[in-house]
């Protein structure tokens, strides 16, 4: 186990099936208590992971029906994050086309969704999608706040 | 096949408290707004949402809330929350709900803030 | 989503690193939970899923140092059961070889060790084991009792 | 990096209890030995080990129970469990550790049966 930073990471593959989300947060979870995230900063990383995990469900109408995770702990003792994945090869969107909810205007709207990128971007510390005609990928980075397990 | 959200509604002070066990997610939202609407359409205004027994909640769910949210302000009525996970609380700071319900720490002061 | 009895089907990869079994026991967790079973029973399978990682951790000695699970919730409505598979690349062992672990003999032997998989067998419906020199895979089966969340 | 098992002692009715807190691995069942042989060097011969604490043991944190117990047959003393989860009492029966070592099913028949 020489190059011990790069070992840990776990991936993980589910079945488009309702409720399958919940598998993933518990991974994320695992992952989050592994490297001593706090509880706080482990309860947002597995609501983001929940809101990857059924835009892709949901969205994505991929052929496989399977979205692919991979949770990598990196980072020397001091800077430590958690990079988690959320990839389906699905349709796509263009993420420029996405417009921001607003609260006033979704209390009037017909249709009340669309807060699911808003909600991964505002729990954690970097988010970048990259989306085509062959899939999504949503990578997410949480850092450890110092002071373990805070 | 997870288990699907319990709802249980109970008067605190003269208050309709809707109490909630596991996972918001689409099906959760709707048992919510079920109970919900009765209370409404039985007359009453406020109503508090006591998320303690919910530790996950999914953008679905909370968008059938905004939907109770918005039959509340039509009448002019109230809805709080109390006992949110900092997570729920911070997620309705991020998307801006807190604005239009109050978020309240624990149930007596739920109770207190809504019938005072 | 056609064949959705097929579909329910999670793998997960770990790297051999102390405690990442834990990430196993969760996703665990969540199949169990996911397709009805108890408290009880799902205990006993993320019991089991430590020991079958724990296993290929240490005697494994695998190049890749990792290990890939799977979760699949398979059978009709009635007779819904949970197989797990955990399988590694490392050198194997001969089953026939292992010696049964016996109380009286352990409390005085030098090494104490060597209880895991018959704890697997115990906790576990169907338990089948396949190792050669490319590797092990340990395949494990629970069933749904009667009375679902029992 | 999970958090090292918490071990704490006590004396209960005069019996020697350990408490744990979370998962009895190698280093788990290593802190409990500590424990465990600091009060069976200070002469005692009888110790309860409380459970409830943890949901979660592997072989390996198992087999270094034995090595406890091994020591306390030496000394014709007794070890106790209490407070375990279903699946861990199930584990110590297939085992056979049961024939060695009390197993109650909580604290108090545990002080009462081994001091009794
Ligand atoms: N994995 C994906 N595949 C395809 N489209 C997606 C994906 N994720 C998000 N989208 C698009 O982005 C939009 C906004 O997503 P989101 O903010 O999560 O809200 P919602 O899912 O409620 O619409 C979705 O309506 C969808 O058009
Ligand atoms: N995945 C594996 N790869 C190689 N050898 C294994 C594997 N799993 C088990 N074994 C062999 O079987 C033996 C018995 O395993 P087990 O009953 O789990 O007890 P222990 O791990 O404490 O020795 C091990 O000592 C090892 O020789």
């Amino acid at each position: 186990m020489a190059n011990h930073a790069l070992l840990r990471e776990v991936t993980l593959t589910l079945p488009m099936v309702a409720d399958m989300e919940i598998t993933a947060s518990k991974t994320a979870t695992a992952m989050a208590e592994h490297m001593g995230l706090g509880a706080d900063q482990t309860d947002e990383v597995r609501m983001a992971v929940v809101e990857a995990c059924i835009n892709s469900f949901e969205h994505s109408h991929a052929e496989d029906s399977r979205v692919y995770l991979t949770f990598a702990i990196t980072g020397d003792e001091q800077h430590e994050k958690l990079e988690i994945t959320v990839r389906d090869n699905g349709r796509g969107f263009k993420t420029s086309e996405v417009e921001e909810p607003k609260i006033e205007e979704k209390l009037k709207a017909e249709r009340k969704r669309g807060w699911g990128l808003k909600i991964i971007r505002g729990l954690m510390d970097e988010v970048d999608i990259e989306s085509d005609a062959e899939g999504t990928t949503i990578t997410m980075v949480k850092y450890r706040r110092a002071g373990r397990g805070k | 096949m997870t288990e699907t959200l319990k709802v249980t509604l109970k008067k605190r002070g003269g208050l309709s408290v809707i109490y909630t066990e596991g996972y918001i997610n689409n099906q959760g939202g709707e048992e919510i707004a079920k109970v919900a609407y009765r209370v409404l359409d039985g007359g009453e205004k406020k109503l508090l949402l006591n998320l303690e027994g919910t530790k996950i909640v999914n953008s679905i769910g909370i968008s059938i809330l905004i939907e109770i949210i918005e039959r509340i302000l039509e009448i002019e009525g109230k809805l709080g929350f109390c006992c949110l996970t900092k997570t729920i609380a911070k997620t309705f700071h991020i998307m801006g709900l807190a604005q239009y319900a109050d978020i309240y720490d624990d149930e007596a002061s739920g109770v207190a803030g809504m019938t005072g």
